[in-house]
């Protein structure tokens, strides 16, 4: 008999089991011993990749179902039942793999259906709580009400991670990448001045896409080197205010910048 | 009580995947148990019945949550950069279920149980925050017993962990029945001998 | 239309403060700017109309975003100024674990990583003792640099900073190492074995 054999597909020797019993359509609690174990050796032997640390696995439930079968094949004296002893030992030797086959069985069904809810869970999202900064007052009272230990914090890194996976470049694709700092250095000047000469930082960064960002980024430290923009922060955690230095920066001024 | 549905809606707007519970939306709102139960049945009703309504009423992870409309998966779904969370291996899912199921458990009886060495997926499940240590084991060893987080049932959109699916058979029966069979068996052939 | 407007619905919902413009609604619906338009005037109509709904469409320089409605506000307000319900506990989760575990950092790093404004949260954990200036950042900003404090392990429960599990960051390679090592040996003894 030659089959396709994907180790790597098994979770392990009581899996690998499983997959035999239910191919070869085997009752799980009258277990024939020597077909399986042929079966479970013909598959471990077609194994071309194995872990390391699994190998000794395989190899030990190897070894147990020879010796159930073996255990099987004992001849049955009559009379020797009236021994107490013995009749402990004639418990059918199968019992105790069977036993850990369903009960792995179990959790096998169980990590299927945890499967479906995770697949269900991609059907919905949620959202960040709002900004409620304008509801705020100054001074904030407890943050956190209950202890706290490491898996909340990192409980929160997950969610925001879930969360940040919404941010797709929403600005589809417009050719943005021509965008010079050159270009940007007048758009910056003009938010400001649409703002009456000053404004928010944030103001100037309104898109998520990274080459803007950056490109507007240079232009901001290219006008303040070259001083028609002040940045202005009053305190810690305030906002950065950017200023337009001097009223009447001329564009002309601009276009003799070198790239 | 529509007042009270839109001041429930509100509220559960802004605190976002954070929620409310049904206690605490009883005191925001000065509302009776009751009518807080009534008033969350009625939302979520009108959300499910209304076509033009894009979200939905869920209880997850102990809080009542607004999240959007399944039916718009496919839409939001566009809205999603490279997702970041990548779904878990069969390994890593069999130990969780284990886990979910039989906590607090210590590694070793996982192990028992899946026939395989499970550090790999233990720490893969604890990086992903969706397992914890909740103590230490009596005895020599004082292993490590590990249990479900919060994001665990984020993950999975329970609201608690008695929301688990049941297992397929519970173990007592399991093992009566298959002594049941062991003994008929046994019985069977005893008889038959001695005749 | 009432598919359109429930898709909007969605898509307003999830993306939070950041809202969306008619453009990129467009694109997201593959819908006509006119129906778009459409379904928004109609969107706000309802939520302004009906008595149940808690929240309504805000429109900002081109971006629509829902908000909650002006009506609840003073029920919003009760929801800050009660602790237990605050819900910027979890901002300030999110920015104590960023800070944790890419210290020192500044303030712009953080934002960029969360995506939102986080000065609030970051002034309720310096309050708290959890995070204080570790130093300036080079150039021209100076930017302050934030780490975490003695307190910080304190409440944590830490030794030290580097008992802090591992972050979620980088995927987990969930897939386990395959090795072929054992493979020669273990195939001989087999092979030898008739069973």
């Amino acid at each position: 008999m030659s089959y396709e054999v994907k180790l790597d597909a098994f979770e392990g020797p009581l899996d690998l089991l499983l997959h035999l019993i239910h191919r070869l359509e085997i009752d799980i609690y009258d277990i024939p011993m020597a077909d399986l174990t042929i079966q479970y050796m013909e598959h471990i032997r077609a194994m071309q990749v194995l872990e390391l640390n699994e190998a000794s696995e395989y190899l030990v439930m190897a070894a147990s179902l020879l010796a159930i079968k073996s255990k099987m094949l004992l001849p049955i004296h009559e009379g020797d039942f009236e021994d107490d002893e013995l009749m402990i030992d004639m418990n059918d030797p199968r019992e105790e793999l069977v036993g850990r086959l369903i009960e792995y069985r179990k959790y096998k069904d169980a990590a299927e259906k945890l499967q479906q809810l995770e697949e269900q869970r991609t059907q919905f999202f949620t959202r960040a709580p709002s900004d409620l900064t304008d509801y705020q007052p100054t001074l904030q009272l407890a943050a956190f009400e209950e202890p706290l230990n490491v898996y909340d914090m990192i409980g929160a890194f997950q969610k925001m991670m879930r969360r940040k996976q919404l941010k797709a470049p929403l600005s589809t694709k417009i050719a943005r990448q021509e965008l010079s700092v050159k270009d940007q250095m007048k758009h910056v000047c003009s938010i400001i001045k649409s703002h009456g000469g000053s404004c928010s930082f944030y103001d100037l960064f309104p898109f998520e896409d990274k080459p803007t960002l950056v490109v507007t980024f240079l232009s901001l430290l290219e006008l303040m080197k070259r001083q028609i923009i002040m940045v202005e922060q009053q305190q810690n955690f305030d906002e950065l205010t950017v200023k337009l230095q001097n009223e009447r920066w001329e564009e002309e001024s601009l276009e003799l910048i070198d790239e | 009580m529509n007042l009270l549905m839109s001041k429930i809606e509100s509220l559960l707007f802004v605190t976002g995947d954070e929620g409310l519970s049904a206690k605490q939306i009883e005191n925001l709102t000065d509302a009776t148990p009751w009518e807080v139960k009534d008033a969350l049945t009625k939302l979520q009703e009108d959300y499910v019945n209304s076509k033009v309504r894009g979200i939905e009423l869920k209880e997850l992870a102990g809080t009542y949550q607004l999240i959007s409309k399944k039916q718009n998966a496919e839409t939001i779904q566009r809205l999603v950069d490279n997702p970041t969370t990548q779904p878990l291996s069969q390994a890593s899912l069999e130990v969780l279920a284990i886990v979910a199921y039989k906590q607090p458990i210590t590694r070793i009886e996982i192990e028992d149980l899946r026939g395989v060495k499970s550090e790999r997926p233990l720490h893969t499940l604890s990086l992903k925050g969706l397992i914890q240590e909740v103590g230490r084991a009596e005895g020599t060893g004082r292993a490590i017993l590990y249990g479900t987080t919060k994001e665990f049932l984020n993950v999975f959109a329970l609201n608690d962990i008695h929301e688990l699916p049941p297992l397929p058979e519970t173990e007592v029966n399991d093992e009566e029945d298959q002594t049941d069979l062991f003994m008929t068996k046994f019985q069977e052939t005893f008889s038959e001998q001695k005749v």
